[in-house]
């Protein structure tokens, strides 16, 4: 805690021993649950790629024909290791097992002594983290050898094409003119599409499909434009959607450093079943947890449809619970990129103030984690220059409270996705405030008892009186049912991806969790 | 009337424009950008700013007095031809000309997922402190949400008997409006014997609004629409005086 | 002083001392010289208006007719009234005197006895500065009656067509969209023309001249507007040049409210005299004291061509001997808006700060008086975007330090005279940053010894230091002559309007003065 | 080559542009600007924001897909035809080639009193790291100052027998950078014998570099302008090296 808002310690733990219990019974629904998604994780940890003529990846065939056969209700692993096993084929050979399933020639089934199929299992699985393992070394080794970001905030930038081809150049740009993270929007659609394309992709609208060799190749450039600039570039994607526990893996396994992981946002944005979500959630994030990735969640977003001020709240509660279930996953504080963002209202009197005043709360509240700090995309409007100005005002808040990653603000935000001129004057307002201004914090002292330290223990308060009621009345899931966050109503039982959950049954074996939970 | 763009003196013509070229930064891409003000019709053109970006572009600024002369009575504009109705007059409206309730189905078609534009115009909530169509009584609202696959979409028409469809398309990019909005019509035109099919209204920040002929709908509404408006037009297109406007009767 | 940074009220007083000292000979000198212009403006007091078919002004007639026959040593109003009398004409018939003097055709002289001629002037002046004061009082009044500017800073517009007719609407316009105070800039080349043009004119090079009649059509265009908006809009133009003090009369006469008035400009920056202009500076500024008006000076000129860093102090020196001058010639704490301005170099490390801290020694050295605080314009470029940047961070820095008259920036600065629309964007910017930081000040407390405190004393101290020297020297005109300030070398002894300076002789007699200095 | 300009995709076309229009903000004056881009040749044209100023005017801001193309082959520029000299090749050129010191007259005429681009060119302390020309030995350089009237600049001038006037104009409103610079290239020509007159070359950050012909000058330096590019050019027009350019004698 820095100490400039003079914030209750007694209030602060109150808070978060809340969120606490709102959050453990979701995580037990979690623990109990699995998705298609993370059995496919599971089976991309064992190494599986590809995808058949259509364009539907031989992960999906393959887990489609164990379910069909034995259900989800103890795990692909064992089905499908035991059919490798009974084909007499090696660790390497699940493609050849799944083109043969998807033609209809495997025939699945739960062995009666599980013991070869999760010896082998859990060696095929370890082998995949032993992947990510040594792309965190990798990682390691490259920012203590190239060079880390130069400073605090992390000046963070997207890239939104569509191309792959087209993202590349635009990204090695944004880097030379100072970006330390590149974040590869995706397509529209993807979040709900429940697979993961394939290859290399150039048809996207607004984004770019999350490929696992889209990664692999923006990886690559990315890692040719640290060495040329000595400073090792942080590439982002989306673990979000019906896919997050496939799109985590993928980022462990292609040395992603962030990703855009939230345990509520595909709840509210995407209509994707909440049980879903938590699961996939969970999973995803104990990948993220042994990758060394940073997380980013997405409070931000709770804004661009619910009121900044009168919401400032929720933002609050959210990020205590997304604090809180991935401290359950295994993250470390410094993972945790909790977001928040700069929406008030611009015509509202002491706007800039109350923007201070909320992101200081986040600040003190988590003063560990490298916090995510949005830029203005609401009130944004057609006139550029008011744009170009607000984004400086935010760039300001953000230096003045010691924010960890600034994504950074385009004066298009309402007209086109960022043109490359967008992003190079973006970067300048970036660099000027930084350079002239970055250090105000330290002038900065809010008046004790004054405007901004009020508006703060009030938002707090706020925030511990909803976590208060989330756990009197139903707890969470019902809370979300009712519309608490982002002013959306979304059921337990409704939403898209519900078909893909799956409640365990025993002897629910899953080598990847094991290896996560078991920490080897 | 003829008129200029002003910058501070009638008829200086002064225009701002700036943007990239593909080309690194040199004498001869500043030329470059002096030779695209000129076929924008700047004259004179100044190049007030020039910065390389990367290797390969170069970001302009410039200034000019644009040429062309502005004729304000070629100007194209869809003025709304119907009267502004409240929404006590659109209720009244619909009881005595239609004699039930009129049936409007809303949905956020193909991939996009922002809905906080047509939930604008649909929820009892509104926009611009107008409240929204599912506040009139005589209409009812089934808003579909986002993301709705147009198969779906004339599914519910259908089963709703839609006497109106209304879409939101926000995402221009690579023109996904435009594709969405045309794959619906279509889709429309197949499904509905001819003459049949309910009224199709589409609405986002970027559309075009005197496109509707080329998309195969009925209207476009654009930034800043309002629910009233929309309701008026509804009641105009499906439930006309037709007292007050013989010309239509046939 | 509102005590930010703790500034040793000794060294504040010891600076301010050594200002009295320095300019205590220059205003000796310029209680010992006249000029045409300040003999001019005399004329004008007693009311002679018009001009010659060549638009010579009859002012400029009769004066010059009376420098050729009797010089000026003792001043135009014993012989002007001697001839009236002589002739046996009324008060108001100076006009048909200055037209029948250029014909050659009136024989001035100075009376033995000045006695009747004296009284005569002095009951003819008597009545322009009875209309000054009048003005003043109608300006109280409508204040008081209509409103006043709604807050601080009051925001500062100006407008520079060339056509006073293109200004008057652009004027009103820019009222309606939150201006307090129009600036009406003057044409290039009339500071150096030694007549006043008449009439309204519709051909200045990027600003409108100064005329009497000009000031009369905006100042009653803007009364319009004023009563429509509620709120008091006020004038502003340049008594500046080789015509200050006759400027300064048109302004008391057709009531503008505030005047660009500097004790060094025109010696700097327009090579005048340095003697004319401390004569001429000190009967402007009597006249400004009486007719209410705010003066503004001009130290932000300094920083166009010398470093705002490393001549930060040549600001301060200034500011003191601007103060002394302005106090001796009459005017009070509240009519001094001194000049400063956000000049420092951006791409300058910590450039904001550095600018704050400037800000700031200026607000606590003058507690009183409503600092006048200038835009960007020198590291302005043709990048808009940036620009409209920077002057949002003038904004910023001029709210958080208590700035009386803020002078809105223009992103078109590089480039063009402001357009209409770059007003309207300027303003939004000014009321973006003053309705959401305005009170930032509140929460704004410089480290005590940090870097922003410790920049103002050093800034005070070398500011001190060079008025040590320029005393331990051989004064200030020896130190103007030698490029102190500006970097521009002026000697007394050259620069224009040198031919217009006249040495009192005994029996100089001004009625002006006489009124001015004695209260009456 | 044919370029395009570039927003994120090879070939899109997009221009930003913003300009006011003399009309009340209506959906007609909406029209009125998208008629304007479309005479620009932005097609499609979208307008993004529209901003009433008062009862008179509205702001807009339009992006668009420029559809003219902008061939690099037909670009014109003044390209420099002379190589960039130090200071010391400079000076050893007019002292080995001219045998005198070359006369070099500057001021800031009209009424324009912005002297900060002429001293950088002229005064020691120079530009962007560069010596101005009054630290070239061979090189004499009168500097007038501020609002200097043609007339004096023609005395002065013939009294110091320059080779060249270079003259400074930064206040172009109603074009008075132009004006100023005719006036005085017709006043050279009558006071000089045909032919004699001296080198004549105006500077300024909004000048027109190919309009020398028009403005009966010989050269004209823009934006940013080094002393060192305006000393190579002095000894390549009035000490040129014979031997190595051939095609010069006559
Ligand atoms: C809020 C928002 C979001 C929210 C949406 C929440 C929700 N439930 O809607 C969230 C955070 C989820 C989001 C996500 C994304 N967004 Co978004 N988002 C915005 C934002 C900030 C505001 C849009 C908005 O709500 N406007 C307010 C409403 C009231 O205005 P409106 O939509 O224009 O509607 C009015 C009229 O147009 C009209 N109208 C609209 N529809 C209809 C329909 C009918 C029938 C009628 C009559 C009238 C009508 O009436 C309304 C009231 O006047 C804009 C930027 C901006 N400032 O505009 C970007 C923006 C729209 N988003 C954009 C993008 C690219 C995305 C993403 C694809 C990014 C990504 N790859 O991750 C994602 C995915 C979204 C998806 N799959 O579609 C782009 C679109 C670019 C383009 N032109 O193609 C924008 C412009 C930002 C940008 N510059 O990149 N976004
Ligand atoms: C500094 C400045 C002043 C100073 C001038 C001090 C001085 N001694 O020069 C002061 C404060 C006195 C001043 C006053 C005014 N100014 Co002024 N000023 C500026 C400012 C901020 C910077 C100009 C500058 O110094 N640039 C830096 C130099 C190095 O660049 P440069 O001039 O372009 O020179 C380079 C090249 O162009 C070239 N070059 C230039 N001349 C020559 C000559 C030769 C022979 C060669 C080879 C090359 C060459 O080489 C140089 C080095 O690369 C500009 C705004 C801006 N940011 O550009 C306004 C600006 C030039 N001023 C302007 C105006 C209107 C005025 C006033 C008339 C306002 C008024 N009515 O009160 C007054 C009066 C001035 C007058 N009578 O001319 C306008 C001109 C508008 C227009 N386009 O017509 C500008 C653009 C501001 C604006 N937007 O309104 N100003
Ligand atoms: C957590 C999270 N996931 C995903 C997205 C992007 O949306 P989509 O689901 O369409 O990829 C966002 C948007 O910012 C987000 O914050
Ligand atoms: C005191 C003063 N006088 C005059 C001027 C304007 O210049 P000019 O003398 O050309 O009117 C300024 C410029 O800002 C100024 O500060």
């Amino acid at each position: 805690m820095t100490g400039k808002l003079d914030l209750d310690p007694a209030a602060v733990a109150a808070a978060r021993a809340l969120a606490r219990e709102v959050g453990e019974p979701v995580v037990r629904i979690a623990r109990e649950h699995t998705t298609v998604s993370v059995e496919r994780a599971v089976l991309r940890l064992a190494g599986i790629t590809g995808a058949d003529p259509d364009g539907i990846p031989w992960v999906n065939r393959l887990a489609d024909a164990v379910r069909d056969q034995t259900g989800l209700e103890r795990g692909v692993a064992l089905p499908v290791f035991d059919a490798l096993i009974r084909e007499n084929w090696g660790l390497g050979d699940l493609l050849l097992l799944a083109q043969k399933a998807a033609a209809g020639a495997v025939e699945f089934r739960l062995p009666a002594d599980p013991q070869a199929a999760r010896a082998a299992a859990h060696q095929a699985v370890s082998r995949g983290i032993a992947r990510i393992d040594a792309n965190r070394r990798e990682r390691e080794s490259l920012i203590a050898g190239i060079g880390d970001a130069p400073r605090k905030p992390w000046i963070y930038l997207i890239v939104a094409t569509g191309d792959i081809y087209e993202d590349i150049p635009q990204a090695q740009a944004a880097a030379r003119e100072g970006a330390d993270v590149i974040a590869v929007i995706r397509s529209t659609g993807q979040s709900l599409l429940d697979y993961v394309p394939e290859g290399a992709t150039r048809e996207g609208y607004a984004g770019t499909y999350a490929t696992g060799e889209n990664f692999r190749l923006m990886r690559a450039a990315l890692d040719d434009v640290s060495r040329e600039l000595g400073r090792y570039v942080r590439l982002t994607n989306y673990a979000s959607g019906l896919c997050m526990p496939e799109i985590a893996t993928l980022a462990g396994l292609h040395r992603l450093d962030m990703m855009l992981n939230d345990s509520m946002y595909g709840i509210l944005f995407r209509d994707i079943n909440p049980i879903r979500t938590f699961t996939d959630q969970r999973f995803s994030r104990q990948i993220h947890a042994r990758a060394g990735i940073i997380i980013n969640t997405g409070e931000d977003n709770y804004l661009t449809t619910a009121d900044a001020v009168d919401e400032a709240h929720t933002v609050t509660v959210s990020q205590l619970l997304n604090e809180y279930f991935a401290l359950e996953a295994g993250l470390a504080d410094w993972q945790l990129g909790l977001g928040h963002a700069f929406e008030i209202n611009p015509a509202i009197p002491d706007s800039f103030r109350l923007e201070l005043a909320h992101a200081l709360l986040a600040r003190e509240l988590f003063p560990d984690a490298p916090l995510k700090w949005m830029p203005p995309t609401k009130h944004m409007t057609g006139d550029i220059f008011r744009g170009y100005l607000l984004d400086g005002f935010f760039n300001l808040a953000g230096a003045m409270t010691g924010q960890g990653i600034l994504l950074v603000g385009m004066m298009t935000e309402a007209v086109v996705t960022p043109f490359l001129s967008d992003r190079d004057l973006a970067l300048q307002n970036v660099r000027y405030v930084l350079d002239a201004a970055g250090k105000l914090g330290e002038d900065f002292r809010p008046e004790p008892g004054g405007f901004i330290a009020t508006r703060a223990r009030t938002v707090l308060g706020e925030a511990t009186e909803l976590l208060q009621r989330i756990r009197g009345d139903h707890g969470l899931l019902q809370a979300i049912a009712d519309g608490t966050f982002g002013i959306t109503k979304r059921p337990a039982d409704r939403g898209k991806g519900l078909d893909g959950v799956v409640a365990h049954a025993d002897g629910y074996y899953n080598p990847a969790t094991e290896i996560l939970e078991g920490g080897s | 009337m003829i008129v200029r763009p002003y910058g501070d003196t009638t008829g200086d013509g002064m225009v701002q424009v700036s943007f990239t070229l593909p080309v690194p930064h040199s004498k001869r891409a500043e030329g470059a950008a002096l030779q695209l003000a000129g076929k924008m019709g700047l004259e004179p053109a100044m190049l007030v700013h020039a910065k390389p970006m990367g290797p390969d572009f170069t970001f302009f600024v410039v200034y000019g007095s644009a040429r062309h002369l502005v004729d304000m009575s070629a100007v194209e504009v869809i003025e709304r031809e119907y009267p502004l109705l409240t929404a006590k007059e659109v209720n009244a409206a619909i009881k005595t000309r239609l004699a039930r309730p009129l049936v409007v189905v809303g949905a956020c078609i193909g991939t996009d997922a922002h809905t906080v534009g047509i939930d604008a115009i649909l929820n009892v909530k509104g926009f611009a402190g107008e409240k929204g169509l599912e506040y009139y009584g005589e209409l009812r609202v089934v808003n579909l949400g986002a993301q709705v696959l147009v198969p779906d979409l004339v599914e519910a028409a259908i089963a709703e008997r839609a006497d109106a469809v209304l879409i939101s398309q926000i995402v221009t990019q690579k023109d996904a409006h435009l594709a969405n909005t045309r794959e619906m019509s279509a889709a429309f035109r197949e499904a509905y014997p001819a003459g049949q099919r309910p009224l199709l209204v589409a609405g986002g920040p970027r559309f075009d609004e005197t496109m509707t002929a080329e998309l195969g709908i009925d209207r476009i509404f654009g930034r800043g629409t309002t629910p009233g408006e929309v309701a008026s037009y509804l009641v105009h297109a499906l439930a006309p005086d037709r007292v007050a406007q013989p010309e239509e009767i046939r």
